[in-house]
């Protein structure tokens, strides 16, 4: 990763400002503007204070290298512009990735080690990550002890936050301190967005409904499943299909010549765990009805290796739709990819953004405003900016300028981003090898 | 335990081993047609022949090992081996409970009930068919019993052949290579022993008395059959000679009643062959066990056995004393003829 | 248990009768299909075909290695991946395929080019795996060649996600997936026949070639018994690596059929397709060809069926659950010559 | 107690003088003497880890609490050693009874079912639970010749995962169970972090005590059969042994064993997934067990010490490693892309290397390097070796 040093500094981005202006946060997301980044990282003195480390926590290795690593490279992007810009709070930051993955898969009882090692690591001052909520369900509960925030690019799962879910036995210690923030929607949000949009504006009154049987595949379309219902659309078959299955076809041909014929499907999952081959599978048996599914399919262009849109086809990701938790039409989503391209391009592998690489980086935003303010509230010593970090970022009040758009976190940790954007695939962009386009946005402000 | 069925010899009381019209076929082969056999108490019966004749399908047929097509054989009055009937029913009877489990479930509407209610007698159905399979594999005696009255019959198994008190050396020597020779002994001494799961995990008083004490036996054992301060030695370092001697005396250790011996000499040059013979001698003496000889040289069994039956192609072609079998035309003939040995 | 009773001569029992005459598995195997024919519906039919004939492909190499040395070759679905990316190798950087062939000629040299070549490829790879993992390990104890098994297959699982990254690729789908051909008024797709064909004609081959020719029957013998062939004057190291080398280029070519069907492979689709192939050779009698091609199709028919009825997270369990039964009451598999419980 | 001759002294205390002292010594006194050594073993590693180069690494909390997950798989590779090393059965789903030993505790103490059993008698509980599944799975499968057991056995370690990740009505699916509360001694719960000490303490105590037990078992009458069925079953049945239900014996300690170590894991990690559970768990712990050396029970302990560390510790962290160190060219390569590459061909040379384990019990040492027997004075005729 140190070898993507150098073009760190050659490329500053205009998140850099987002990363760690002072005046960034009250302003409003269009002014973030090339001038001022410029002037912004022009301004800032060189570090003094030497180095202080942000931990990631995530799959890195094996089948979940998938998942991971464009996350990864993501907080990496967001933490070589701050450094690039000259340190945050006179701090140079060092990231410090963790692999939990074992035998290629997540694994939670790496997972809390590796919690473990960061808590033990004074000079930590803030986790990046879990990816699975599985994961977080370990980490919680050792971070809440040791009072070190943990920022999930990717948990959706509504039982880690919300105390009506159960979400108090994660933070028996110290109920009432937030330890964990997340930039992702809920699945109590992003599930049933899709619904209404499936029911009323795509017109879908038959629905197959298919997950990947994991915490987020599962949580999210049962969450779809029960509004879809409410709105009065039926659904035809609900199968699971686990993140090893490569065949679809015996769910797809069932669907195909059922008597009443679904016409719309809905994925519960990420392109890792099957969506592109699911998709990809369906086109081929003929089945041309519109597919649908979450932020975890909405994962760059045609050209991106390992996208929805590259494994199944240009061609066939034509009618399709995605939910993604955050302002559609925020400049800076668009900016960013151009950055982390730019980035990245040394990088065979993930030279384009995956699902959570903006996610992530939004985690590392908020981590590095929140470093600059506890640094600014005159917390000189580790434990006090562990701490002071993890009260300014848990705070209601204090605001952030991500990719994401403006966010805050609720007094559960959970976004307060109200909007979901729903984007469709367009084969025709980027010279044909298809992206996906943003189409629109509701508001679900509580 | 095989089970007792009507038509079991009346065996009297000296003889202890009774085997009736013994018949093995595989497939289209007979390798064993039609065998009678009586050991009497303490006495030491032979049977001969060449290669091939069917001696050790017989010997495993008496030792539980295959179960005959047809006959029986009885021990001590009991008949243990004889041909199994029904088995396929007893298979089948293993999945009853299960069916019963499930149409009365589906019956009860758990079909109705969705993907729970499925769930459900699935999981009822598993338990059924697993329990029945535990008690098939403790096979607790109202278990066999039942069976029996069902007409399923199932031959003796090899330990319950040793449990009614029997103990066999094989052909080609299985001793336990990787174990000492007074482990293999301690192993052979199994039943004898009743330490229980409390004892071994307590490793009580009483279990360090009784290992002790058959530590002792075993060391007498070995001393019996000339191993004396061969304890500690792996079995596969022993001189082959050795190994035939221990293999013998780990089949003394249930203290049988009766030996079953393969071959006893095989493969052993006359000086060993001479100690092996007059070892089975001293064994009737001391110990007062019938032995049961099998053995394709002559000149091992004349000396021994007082009665002697000799095979060929499966069939007894003659049996009577050593001499009269010595003069039988027909052994001599099969024998030459067949060029064996 | 249920075996005791073979070779029970004048039973009045039919079941008996059936089973001395051989035939019983060969009867369920035509009351199966044809149940399933109707259970399924013909699309599904030949869907479940098509996965079962991937499947038995496998299924053959782990049989035909453990019938020689007794060996559960972990690696093996591992070496069936390994060929789906030679066969993407072979077809994109050597003939330059992208996508599907537009014409007869075409897709006949491909297909021929990528098979040989894959096949080839792969066998020699099976080779080299039994050289330098399993022969030196020969007459160590039993459970060492496992492990080392499970060690190359993590390494060959590594070395691929080095070279093609952990996302799944695209194949190029040379024969061109959507295109059908009405049967009776069914429609099927070409790939589904092309498929079954490839599958059922390399099993045939294979059945030949080992009953037929010198080399096949120093397999069997050397499987029935190393050191009488050793005697007969059989070349153990080389039947065994033969061995290898077929049953590893059959899984090289499962790997090219994989890719043209699902058009899409990766690194990780080694261990579930070798643990369902290790089942099948098992289902059908580890060892036995005729067994393993039959334990591949009827997994498929399990999958196919969960799947179409709404249970297909259930499909897995369904399958073990299956083949437990089976191994209760026929302990040496179906088509396994049964040795009863004391054998 | 002859039968104890034939054990091997701990593979830990060397020297060559004493060695035969020690061996006798330990063999009569064997339940003080693993007493004595895992202790020593426990505080040796507990303070090793202050001096460099491991101190460099993490601080020695992380240490413990990395030895605490080590226990676990000890555990774990004590039971399994059960069954493969000690009886010849081979195992190859052995996860599952793990699994089921961490969700009874799950289904004892959590939100989830609103149960909070103590901690110290679910131990027992799960490991009877599994012991109770291992008869279930074993009694209709024993009767199974070698690699068909194997493949039930596989199959079994696959349905249960799967059923408890489809049954979320009854175990919360892919979602696991949390909120699991920690053991605590009266009314103190143990730490969650910070503070290793406790739980290391604990798995110290049941590694401990399962050893104990596990060679009084091996040099038991029960411990000799299984010996005697893994040489050659039928002999062994030919000599009274009724096989089937001793095999079962094995199954059941085995499973109880890892029962064990499920319920000491979900105290621990406070959540349980199904995902914890999956086939690569029963091979690992089988790994451990060959390379320890099958049969040898502190060879196979410290075989998975060496084999966890290996995978968890030392692979994931050659980066930081090299990154501290600042090697050139290897603190460019990212080493966690290559772990499975490196613990792939350590297994492989491992085995090739050591095809009877890196500690072979006693026995299987002598059969292999026969100069040994010579200082025993027990070499056999030479001349009249057996025949192989």
């Amino acid at each position: 990763m140190k070898l993507h040093k150098v073009s760190a500094l050659a490329t500053v981005s205009i998140l850099a400002f987002a990363a760690c202006s002072s005046t960034g946060a009250t302003s409003a997301p269009t002014s973030a503007a090339p001038g001022a980044s410029a002037s912004a990282a022009a301004s800032v003195a060189a570090p003094t204070k030497g180095e202080i480390k942000l931990g990631v926590s995530l799959p890195l290795s094996g089948q979940a290298a998938a998942d991971g690593q464009p996350t990864l490279k993501g907080a990496q992007l967001a933490v070589d512009q701050a450094n690039a810009a000259g340190g945050v709070g006179g701090y140079s930051i060092k990231l410090v990735p963790l692999d939990h993955a074992v035998n290629g898969k997540y694994n939670e009882q790496q997972g809390a080690a590796d919690m473990n090692t960061f808590i033990a690591d004074p000079k930590i001052f803030g986790v990046v990550g879990p990816y699975n909520s599985a994961v977080a369900k370990v980490q919680i509960p050792l971070g809440n002890s040791a009072g070190l925030l943990q920022c999930s690019p990717a948990n959706t799962n509504e039982t880690l936050t919300k105390p009506e879910f159960g979400a108090l036995a994660f933070r028996k210690t110290n109920p009432d301190k937030i330890n964990y923030i997340r930039v992702a929607a809920t699945d109590d949000i992003q599930g049933p967005a899709m619904a209404v949009y499936d029911y009323d504006k795509l017109g879908i009154k038959k629905m197959l409904i298919v997950d990947d049987v994991t915490t987020f595949g599962k949580g999210v379309a049962d969450n779809f499943e029960k509004k879809y219902k409410e709105l009065g659309g039926t659904v035809v078959l609900r199968q699971g299909a686990d993140k090893d299955t490569k065949d679809f076809n015996s769910i797809i041909n069932n669907a195909a010549v059922t008597a009443n014929p679904p016409d719309g499907v809905y994925y519960g999952g990420v392109v890792t765990s099957g969506g592109g081959l699911f998709l990809k599978q369906l086109r081929q048996a003929g089945l041309t009805i519109p597919f649908t599914g979450p932020d975890g399919i909405v994962n760059g262009a045609g050209d991106a290796k390992g996208s929805l849109i590259n494994i199944a086809g240009t061609a066939a990701s034509a009618n399709s739709y995605g939910t993604v938790a955050a302002i559609g039409d925020f400049p800076a989503k668009k900016d960013f990819d151009a950055a982390y391209t730019e980035h990245f391009k040394a990088d065979a592998e993930y030279k384009t953004p995956g699902a959570y690489s903006g996610p992530a980086h939004a985690c590392a935003t908020v981590m590095l405003k929140s470093l600059e303010e506890a640094v600014k509230a005159g917390a000189a010593d580790d434990a006090a900016i562990r701490e002071g970090v993890r009260a300014y970022a848990t705070n209601p009040a204090s605001k952030f300028v991500t990719v994401l758009g403006d966010t805050s976190f609720d007094k559960n940790g959970d976004t307060t981003q109200p909007f979901i954007s729903f984007y469709v695939t367009d084969v025709a962009a980027k010279g044909g090898v298809g992206d996906w386009k943003f189409k629109e946005q509701l508001s679900f402000a509580k | 335990m095989g089970s007792e069925s009507p038509d079991a010899p009346a065996a009297s009381a000296e003889t202890i081993l009774q085997a009736r019209q013994v018949t093995k076929r595989f497939g289209g082969l007979v390798a064993v047609r039609d065998i009678n056999l009586d050991i009497p108490q303490g006495g030491i019966v032979s049977i001969i022949g060449p290669n091939g004749a069917g001696k050790t399908t017989f010997f495993n047929v008496v030792a539980g090992i295959i179960d005959p097509t047809a006959g029986t054989v009885a021990f001590k009055g009991t008949t243990l081996i004889s041909r199994p009937r029904r088995v396929w029913l007893e298979s089948v009877l293993w999945v009853v409970p299960a069916l019963v489990v499930a149409i009365v479930a589906l019956v009860l509407g758990a079909g109705g009930a969705g993907d729970d209610g499925l769930v459900v007698t699935t999981i009822l159905v598993a338990v059924a068919l697993v329990a029945t399979l535990v008690v098939a594999t403790i096979r607790p005696a109202w278990y066999t019993t039942f069976l029996s009255r069902l007409g399923v019959m199932r031959s003796a198994r090899p330990n319950d052949v040793v449990s009614a008190g029997m103990g066999r050396t094989f052909q080609n020597i299985r001793l336990f290579q990787n174990m000492t020779a007074l482990e293999n002994i301690l192993v052979g001494m199994h039943l004898q022993l009743e330490s229980n799961m409390v004892d071994h995990f307590a490793a009580s008083r009483r279990q360090q008395r009784e290992e002790a004490a058959a530590a002792e036996r075993a060391r007498e054992l070995l001393r019996l059959v000339g191993l004396r301060g061969r304890d500690d030695e792996l079995a596969k370092n022993l001189p082959y000679g050795d190994q035939r001697r221990l293999e013998l005396a780990r089949a003394l250790g249930n203290r049988p009643a009766l030996l079953l011996l393969d071959e006893p000499t095989a493969g052993m040059n006359p000086n060993e062959t001479a100690q092996m013979t007059a070892l089975i001698g001293r064994l009737r003496t001391d110990l007062g066990v019938s032995v049961l000889l099998i053995e394709h040289d002559m000149r091992v069994v004349m000396g021994i056995s007082d009665h002697i039956l000799v095979m060929d192609h499966g069939e007894l072609i003659s049996e009577g004393t050593p001499d009269e079998v010595r003069r039988d035309p027909k052994v001599i003939e099969a024998y030459l003829g067949t060029g064996a040995s | 248990m249920a075996g005791s009773a073979v070779g029970v001569t004048a039973s009045p029992n039919p079941l008996v009768a059936l089973r001395r005459s051989g035939a019983g598995p060969y009867l369920f195997i035509a009351a199966l299909t044809v149940v399933m024919y109707f259970v399924l519906g013909p699309r599904q039919f030949i869907n479940a075909l098509t996965i079962g004939a991937i499947y038995a492909l496998v299924a053959l190499g782990y049989t035909m290695v453990y019938g020689i040395i007794e060996l559960i070759n972990f690696a093996h679905g591992d070496v069936f991946m390994v060929g789906a990316f030679v066969s993407l190798f072979v077809l994109t950087n050597i003939l330059g395929q992208t996508g599907s062939a537009t014409s007869l000629e075409q897709i006949v040299f491909e297909l021929t080019v990528t098979f040989a070549l894959t096949m080839a490829a792969i066998g020699v790879l099976g080779v080299v795996i039994e050289r330098f993992a399993y022969r030196p390990l020969r007459n160590a104890p039993r459970l060492a060649p496992l492990i080392t098994a499970i060690g190359v297959s993590f390494i060959l699982q590594n070395i691929i996600q080095i070279i093609y990254g952990p996302s799944p690729i695209n194949t190029p789908q040379v024969i061109p997936p959507t295109a059908r051909v009405d049967i009776g008024g069914i429609s099927v797709g070409w790939i589904n026949i092309f498929i079954i064909v490839t599958a059922v004609v390399l099993m045939i081959g294979l059945q030949l070639f080992v009953s037929r020719t010198k080399v096949g029957r120093a397999m069997r013998s050397t499987a029935s018994d190393r050191e009488a062939a050793a005697l007969m004057g059989v070349d153990i190291n080389r039947t065994i690596a033969i061995t290898f080398l077929i049953g590893s280029a059959l899984a090289g070519a499962a790997g090219v059929v994989q890719g043209l069907y699902l058009g899409n492979i990766d690194f990780s689709l080694g261990f579930q397709a070798g643990l369902k192939a290790f089942t099948a050779a098992v289902l059908g009698g580890i060892g036995n060809l005729t067994g393993a091609a039959f334990g591949g199709f009827f997994i498929g028919f399990v999958e196919v069926t969960c799947g179409n009825f709404g249970y297909f997270v259930w499909a897995q369990a369904a399958v073990f659950m299956i083949l437990i039964i089976t191994l209760v009451f026929r302990p040496a598999g179906l088509f396994g010559h049964q040795l009863g419980e004391r054998a | 107690m002859s039968a104890q001759s034939a054990i091997p002294a701990p593979s830990h205390t060397k020297g060559p003088g004493m060695r035969a002292q020690v061996a006798a010594f330990s063999a009569r006194h064997r339940s003080t003497s693993v007493l004595v050594g895992g202790s020593l073993v426990a505080v040796l590693l507990a303070f090793v880890v202050l001096v460099p180069p491991f101190s460099s690494f993490s601080p020695q909390n992380v240490w413990v609490d990395g030895f605490t997950n080590a226990g676990v798989y000890i555990l774990l590779a004590l039971g399994l050693n059960i069954v493969v090393g000690m009886s010849g059965l081979l195992d190859l789903g052995y996860a599952a009874f793990f699994a089921i030993g961490a969700y009874v505790y799950a289904f004892a103490a959590s939100p989830f079912t609103g149960n909070d059993l103590p901690f110290w008698p679910m131990l027992f509980v799960g490991a009877g639970m599994a012991a109770m599944f291992g008869i279930m799975l074993g009694a209709p499968t024993l009767r199974l010749r070698g690699d068909y057991l194997a493949i039930v056995t596989l199959g079994f370690g696959e349905i249960v995962p799967i059923t408890i990740l489809n049954l979320s009505d009854y175990t919360e699916g892919p979602n696991g169970i949390g909120g699991i509360s920690p053991p605590s001694i009266g009314d103190v719960p143990f730490p969650t972090t910070g503070n290793p000490w406790p739980y290391y303490v604990t798995m110290v105590g049941l590694i401990i005590i399962s050893m104990i037990l596990i060679y009084r078992l091996q040099e038991s009458r029960l411990g000799r059969s299984w010996m005697a069925i893994r040489e050659d079953e039928l002999a062994a049945s030919a000599n009274g042994i009724n096989t089937v239900t001793t095999k079962l014996l094995a199954f059941a300690l085995g499973a109880s064993t890892a029962g064990l170590a499920g319920v000491f894991l979900a105290a621990k990690l406070q959540t349980v997934t199904p995902n914890l559970f999956r086939f690569d768990v029963s091979f690992t712990v089988l790994a451990m067990v060959v390379l320890g050396g099958m049969g040898n029970i502190w060879g196979v302990a410290i075989g998975a010490f060496i084999v966890y560390e290996i995978q968890n510790v030392v692979l994931k962290q050659l980066n930081l490693f090299f990154d501290n160190v600042q090697v050139p060219i290897l603190s460019d390569i990212n080493f966690i892309e290559y772990q499975y590459l490196l613990f792939g061909v350590a297994l492989v040379a491992m085995m090739l290397l050591r095809p009877e384990g890196l500690f072979p019990s006693q026995r299987r040492k002598r059969e292999l390097h026969t100069e040994e027997d010579a200082e025993f004075g027990e070499m056999g005729d030479p001349m009249g070796a057996a025949p192989e």
